[in-house]
């Protein structure tokens, strides 16, 4: 796949169609990619890598390069298409400014899980079967691929490509993903667990911004937690309050677009399950105003800025709430 | 929230109105002298879709008990469709605060038209029954804000 | 050498806790090792390292600096400064412990900060000598020795034993207080034990990594380097590198108005951060090169220009594991060097 | 730094007697910023305002509070004072410590501290306020009247007058109303369709006024100056314009036996009718429940005699979209349905009629040809009891709390008229009070009693039961005297209580003004602004504010016609300033804000920007059009960077009040 990939970005870059590429770059070990803009063939030939730890969604990385001159060409899997659509939706990339090739996705690997096994010193790791091989300084330890993969591509989605301008591979389907499970796992608990839950993942929140810096649908020119004259704009978590306070404002903002890449769980380093937030509210969606996905059209009214007469009335989280 | 001189929990709700139904239903009360606790504090907005949920939890921040929001009848807004936006954001904003374990009684949207100042002030009775029974608000206070 | 047995560690942390406060790295649900205080029972983690590092203990990332009361139009400013509890953070790894060492360059040179010397003076750091690096371990680089961490009091283990040693007064306080636990013990085992970690240390894939041509005079080498450009063109401007950082140092102060007064605390920043270095007038970083520039410059260049050739890396590993899009340290001095 | 003004209203007792006035004032004194706070017995009195004028020039003041009555009362009232004295009107706030305060709280401690709340919440608003400049919006030189009753007509034909076009949209087929039902009219006792006639003549002649009659408002879009109401016509399977009122389909019609509801169900009319001789238009409607035609399509009698080809059986309900400047409500009332009185036997004799039927039992047109007769054995009744206060005055949920105010006199005309006409018949009044407060009538009442004997006897009737020889028993009692009477009277007349047309409550939502409990609509201030509503632009007009008799309906309907007059003759009106405003800088031109926006007042244009590495780019922003937006800061939760504002309640303003009412 990998050679496919830069196959055809050297195509591209070499008739012309586009000016730079958007992709992966390897890095100092087997897992630490870094996306990255490729300018030249060599460039590519040099550092290029699509693998099972190229799980960074780049659609973000548009909204910067489409201001620039010139065309850009982006490898996109399924789910981060959904990413794109929803930015070209809200204007935020211009659609003619891209050439997108439709990639296949993961499910892609979480180099955490392997490290919680208590496999350190890792050198390299090799799927053989679906067996991870992996060689650390300690001597060479295997484990199955699919207690390792990210938890975004364990509840994936969709393997379709919503916008492309060609695809690598045959496209996919949308899933029946499992994805509401612990939602609803959730929602079942009484109230003082969920408090409980949330409390304790929160309370580790470190507010270093990763999950909205990382997060496709946080595109403002200005967030309003960095703008002094906003009200809300705060460094860090003082208090619980403002722990909860980022979050619920954070996925609110993000209530209606969040395509549920699983970018903001992916990057946290303190491993708060964030995308269980922008899940309730997709949860919600859905079962009040009727499935909703967003980045699935550029077309289709989001769910809050679109009303019906005979919406439900606020008070069915009162009626349906668990005690 | 306060605790009265005999120590019986009294709590602060705020109450967001718009100025065309909700505020003038308040005034309708006022005027048919229907009273209501002294715990409500009123705050008038130009329609209940003015109401960001940042205002919310910033009143629950800075010590409010209870957050309710009250708004023309949909069909009935001043500006045709504010109260729809405000019913979709609301129950979004309320599911996730209960979805956090934040009791779901502390917050309420509330349909007053100007001319239902009973129906203004029962809602502001029952809603302040209703929080008092809960108790002070401890998930979504900043202490830092806790009064000494 | 002074030791404990390792099935009587517990005795030993209830001991120190019936002193003083203790902290010790434990296992979250979640996997991954914190700082916590230390309650019966409670178990020491076996990961190399915490997620955050124990820097939080003398600079944690928000603390009221003073509060001003308002009544009517009177303000009263009010000293909110105590004296700080006695405490001890057991299980430090080398790369935090010679952290502080960087931390106090900043915070205890003349003007003292009050607030990170009352924690200082009142904490003892007890070290644990590292048996098991990771591959994104490159302490070694800024000669640290991880057999051999720094701390009032440094400890080792060799799987049944934990060897005790002081470094300091305030360590040797330490093993004064916990003496009647300790057994004066034979070091061959773990004598052996270190050999075998320093074999691992040569090596792991950084151990050649090399500060050599790093320091305060390769300001003109590399504050204009044209590899700047791609090494930040997709950094997300968070501030997980920064946050997870033992060394990082800098803050921001701000006031929170509760209402009836106003609390005045600071609170950690971050360079990669877009309003860092704002002023009035706007801000001479333009962009989030400029901003990786400095983080990686000041780490690399000023740091130890200011700072008798002390950099600010202890080569902990922790950006290297956490920063999302993978770009750290080590990608950076490899792409800059010039050598 | 601000410099504010407190102003705390006593509102001579209203605010005074529940909140410790002098306490505020001097507790708001003390909150930062601000360098005068006074009371006074009446802040909007003439002196009141001077006082808050010339606190504004002397201590140069950068903003006023005033702790008073509601905003929507007098916050007009003290931004002209301040604009006046040289503020900036919108640097103006009110804390509601009157409606929201002193009238709902009796402890004086708890209502002072929450008044203290409230004020210093508007303080914190108060200091976030900026300078707004108003801009103007045109005013469509054109009233809409909702009802043709004498109240609507008298609103168009005086708006006709002074030279606007009007529209009056009436549910009925023909204007007219409840006075087109009435025999005569007291104290004068002249005939009402002598006098009323005319005046719907002079409407329907009048090329400035468009009567628009079966029809109703089915929306209300807009704002003063600038509504947009969708008239719905009914569909009346009649031509209007063809037909010439000629009657002769009415005299063919097969279809007889339709209750006939302008003579009270006492006779029959047909399916297709023409509800009165007078009615206007002129013009047939066929009545979809009953016409043959319409319901099985057999008959077509009157398309057959109709020699103009004015009927259309496929008539269709057209709707019509029209633009006004000023909406005039003038719907009137009806006697209420009188189902839950069997204590008088309303229901199980023909010969227990209301009021209003009564009007028409007597009336020439009606269906004795004006000649008393019982319903029902139409034979001339000897002794006649009026029942007053059927409904009005109850404390129970059967009748209304309010006071009918017209049975008392119309009674009197009643009992007159009949002794009158007939010297041998015997009438009893009973009453709870006699009413008589206007001019004359009095007078009228006493020569009922006085020159025509009519028996008024304080008290109530218990019980109305019909016996088998056809005589209603009549129970009642005497409070003076203290007796218990009977009376075997022929017919017993019951004044209903009067409550607003049903219709009322549905166009109250649509045109978002205020009702009070009983759905009478709220005028803005009760002695102030009698006739207006408390929505800019509306105004109200007869019964539907209250009940009223004729003459006071007619003054009303003249004055709210010169409210509206007064609005229409203004080019423009200014408008609000409290509209949104985006930060380009902060703008993402992500659209969510134009899509929640319901005026269409966001637009989004490619703007130069100069980006943080000095290069440019084009971005997409929003821009709003402040004189379409009406302010309603949808667009502001919708912006998800908080780009989007709105003046007069930002952010940071509805933000501060929070916390100074958290504190």
């Amino acid at each position: 796949m990998q050679e496919a990939i830069i196959n055809k970005a050297k195509q591209l870059l070499a008739d012309g169609t586009v000016d730079r590429v958007i992709g992966w770059k390897k890095g100092e070990f087997a897992y630490d990619i870094t996306p990255a803009v490729f300018g030249s063939a060599e460039e590519i030939d040099a550092d290029f890598v699509y693998d099972d730890f190229t799980s960074a969604n780049v659609s973000k990385y548009l909204v910067k390069e489409t201001k620039k001159e010139g065309k850009v060409l982006v490898f996109l899997k399924p789910c981060d298409t959904y990413s794109l659509n929803q930015l070209i939706k809200e204007h935020r990339v211009d659609r003619e400014k891209v050439y997108v090739v439709g990639i296949p996705g993961g499910p892609k690997l979480d180099i955490e899980k392997i490290k919680a096994k208590g496999i350190s010193g890792i050198l390299s790791v090799k799927n053989e079967n679906y067996t991870l091989k992996i060689e650390t300084i300690y001597g060479e330890e295997t484990m199955p691929f699919s207690e390792a993969i990210l938890d975004k591509c364990a509840s994936c989605k969709s393997k379709k490509h919503v916008v492309y301008d060609e695809l690598i591979g045959e496209d996919g389907e949308v899933l029946e993903s499992n994805r509401f499970d612990m939602v609803e796992q959730l929602e079942n608990m009484t109230a003082e667990e969920r408090y409980n839950f949330w409390r304790e993942q929160l309370s580790k929140c470190i507010r270093c911004n990763a999950c909205r810096n990382v997060c496709p649908a946080c595109t403002c020119e200005k967030c309003v937690f960095d703008n002094p004259t906003s009200g809300v704009e705060n460094k860090a978590a003082s208090d619980s309050f403002e722990e909860n306070m980022f979050h619920i404002i954070r996925a609110f903002h993000v209530a209606g677009r969040c395509t549920d890449c699983g970018e903001c769980s992916r990057v946290c380093p303190q491993n708060i399950p964030l995308h269980l937030l922008n899940r309730k509210f997709i949860k919600d969606i859905n079962s009040l105003y009727g499935e909703y996905q967003a980045g699935e059209d550029t077309t289709s009214r989001a769910p809050l800025t679109n009303y019906t007469f005979d919406d439900c009335e606020a008070s069915i989280v009162h009626e349906r709430g668990v005690e | 929230m306060q605790m009265n001189e005999n120590k019986e929990f009294e709590p602060l709700i705020v109450a967001f109105c718009c100025n065309w139904c909700s505020y003038a239903g308040a005034d309708l009360s006022g005027t048919n002298r229907l009273n209501y606790p002294t715990n409500v504090k009123i705050i008038r907005v130009p329609c209940s879709c003015r109401v960001n949920p940042m205002f919310i939890l910033r009143a629950f921040q800075r010590g409010a008990d209870g957050v309710i929001l009250c708004g023309c009848h949909p069909g009935d807004c001043h500006y045709t469709s504010g109260n729809y936006f405000t019913r979709r954001r609301m129950t979004l904003l309320f599911s996730m605060l209960d979805f956090l374990g934040i009791e779901r009684d502390r917050t309420r949207v509330e349909w007053v038209s100007a001319a239902e100042g009973a129906k203004f002030a029962a809602t502001m009775n029952e809603f302040t029954e209703a929080v008092k029974k809960l108790g002070p608000n401890r998930r979504l206070e900043d202490l830092r804000c806790r009064k000494q | 050498m002074l030791r404990i047995s390792l099935d009587k560690i517990d005795e030993l942390f209830e001991a120190v806790n019936s002193q003083q406060a203790l902290y010790i790295p434990t296992d979250r649900k979640d996997g991954a090792a914190e700082y916590k205080k230390y309650e019966s029972g409670m178990k020491m983690s076996n990961k190399l390292n915490t997620v955050r590092s124990a820097k939080d203990f003398f600079f944690p990332q928000t603390e009221n600096l003073v509060e001003f009361k308002m009544e009517g139009k009177k303000i009263e400013v009010k000293d909110i400064r105590e004296e700080s509890e006695d405490f001890v953070i057991f299980g430090v790894r080398a790369c935090d412990a010679r952290s502080f060492t960087i931390l106090d360059k900043v915070y205890l040179v003349e003007p003292v900060d009050s607030f990170y010397k009352n924690r200082r003076d009142h904490g003892t750091v007890v070290t644990m000598a590292c048996t098991r690096p990771s591959e994104t371990c490159f302490c070694q680089t800024f000669g640290i020795d991880p057999t051999a961490p720094e701390g009032d009091a440094a400890c080792w283990s060799d799987g049944s034993f934990l060897y005790f040693k002081a470094n300091t007064d305030k360590g040797q306080k330490f093993i004064d207080s916990i003496s009647s636990l300790l057994d004066d013990g034979d070091t061959a085992e773990l004598d052996k034990a270190i050999e075998k970690t320093k074999t691992i240390m040569s090596k792991l894939p950084l151990a050649n990594l090399s500060t050599e041509n790093f320091g305060g005079d390769k300001l003109n080498e590399y504050f204009n380097s044209d590899k700047w450009g791609e090494l930040s063109e997709s950094c997300l401007g968070c501030g997980t590198c920064t946050f997870v950082c033992p060394t990082c140092q800098c803050y921001d102060i701000k006031d929170f108005n509760t209402g009836d007064g106003i609390k005045r605390f600071r609170c950690w920043d971050s360079c990669m951060y877009s309003d860092f270095t704002k002023m009035a007038h706007g801000n001479p970083r333009l962009t989030q090169l400029e901003r990786f520039r400095q983080r990686f410059m000041h780490k690399l260049v000023y740091f130890p220009k200011n700072n008798e050739g002390e950099f600010g890396c202890v080569g902990c590993g922790r950006c290297l594991s956490k920063c999302p899009i993978s770009m750290n340290i080590v990608k950076v001095m490899k792409a800059l060097e010039v050598k | 730094m601000q410099r504010i003004g407190v102003f705390v209203c006593h509102c001579g007792t209203n605010i005074a007697a529940t909140v410790d006035v002098k306490a505020v004032a001097e507790a708001l004194g003390h909150e930062p910023g601000v360098v005068i706070s006074q009371d006074y017995q009446y802040m909007c009195s003439e002196s009141g305002q001077n006082l808050v004028k010339n606190a504004i020039k002397e201590h140069s003041l950068t903003g006023v509070v005033i702790c008073s009555c509601s905003p929507r009362m007098h916050e007009n009232t003290f931004r002209k004072a301040a604009a006046a004295a040289g503020l900036n009107p919108y640097l103006v706030e009110i804390a509601n410590i009157r409606e929201q305060c002193s009238w709902i709280h009796k402890d004086i401690a708890t209502a002072s501290e929450k008044a203290i709340i409230l004020g210093r919440a508007a303080i914190a608003k108060v200091h976030l306020n900026a300078p707004l400049i108003a801009g103007e919006s045109p005013v469509a030189k054109r009233a809409l009247v909702i009802g043709g009753g004498i109240a609507g007509i008298q609103t168009a034909l005086d708006i006709a007058e002074a030279g606007f076009d009007v529209d009056i949209v009436e549910k009925q087929p023909t204007i007219g109303g409840k006075m087109a039902q009435i025999d005569k009219t007291f104290p004068t006792l002249d005939c009402a369709a002598c006098i009323l006639t005319p005046k719907m003549v002079e409407a329907s002649q009048n090329e400035k006024i468009h009567i628009h009659s079966f029809s109703e408002v089915t929306d209300v879009k807009g704002f003063v100056g600038n509504f947009t109401v969708t008239i719905k016509k009914k569909a009346r399977f009649v031509d209007e314009t063809k037909c010439t009122g000629c009657g002769l389909c009415t005299e063919k019609c097969p279809m007889k036996k339709v209750p006939n509801e302008f003579n009270m169900g006492l006779d029959n009319r047909t399916a297709i009718y023409i509800p009165f001789a007078q009615a206007v238009p002129k013009v047939a409607t066929i009545d979809p429940n009953y016409c043959m035609m319409l319901k099985n399509g057999k008959c077509g009698v009157c398309s057959k005699v109709c020699s103009v080809g004015a009927i259309n059986y496929k008539q269709q309900d057209r709707f019509i979209e029209e633009k006004y400047g000023a909406i005039v409500v003038a719907t009137g009332f009806n006697p209420i349905k009188l189902d839950k009185y069997d204590e008088f036997a309303y229901n199980q004799s023909p010969d227990v009629v209301t009021s209003l039927e009564l009007e028409r039992l007597m009336n020439a047109a009606g269906p004795n040809g004006g000649t008393l007769l019982r319903p029902s054995d139409k034979t001339h009744p000897h002794k006649i009891v009026f029942v007053q206060c059927v409904g009005s005055r109850c404390d129970d949920s059967k009748g209304k709390p309010y006071c009918s105010k017209i049975c008392c006199m119309y009674t009197a005309k009643h009992a007159m008229l009949i002794r009158e006409k007939y010297p041998d018949t015997e009438v009893y009044v009973f009453y709870i009070d006699v009413r008589t407060p206007g001019k004359n009538f009095d007078e009228f009442y006493r020569r009922a009693v006085e020159q025509y004997n009519v028996h008024y006897i304080k008290g109530m009737v218990g019980k109305v039961t019909p016996k088998s020889d056809g005589k209603l028993a009549v129970q009642a009692s005497d409070l003076l005297s203290n007796e218990q009477l009977h009376i075997d009277a022929d017919m017993v007349v019951l004044a209903a209580a009067i409550e607003p047309d049903k219709t009322a409550r549905p166009l109250a939502t649509m045109l978002t003004t205020q009702m009070d409990t009983n759905d009478f609509f709220t005028e803005a201030h009760p002695k102030l602004r009698p006739v207006e509503s408390a929505t800019a632009g509306i105004f109200l007009s007869g019964a539907c504010q209250g009940p009223k008799d004729i003459p006071e309906t007619v003054a009303q309907a003249s004055a709210a016609a010169a409210k509206a007059i007064g609005l229409l003759c203004k080019n423009s009106i200014t408008c609000n300033p409290c509209v949104a405003h985006s930060d380009e800088l902060m703008c993402n031109g992500c659209s969510s804000c134009e899509k929640v926006c319901p005026y269409g007042a966001i637009t989004y244009i490619d703007k130069e920007f100069r980006m943080p590495d000095r290069t440019t780019a084009i971005r997409r922003v929003a821009s709003v059009n402040p004189a379409v937006c009406q302010g309603c800061g949808a667009c502001t939760v919708a912006c998800p960077s908080g780009a989007m504002d709105l003046n007069g309640f930002s952010n940071s303003q509805i933000m501060a009040e929070v916390d100074a009412i958290c504190k």
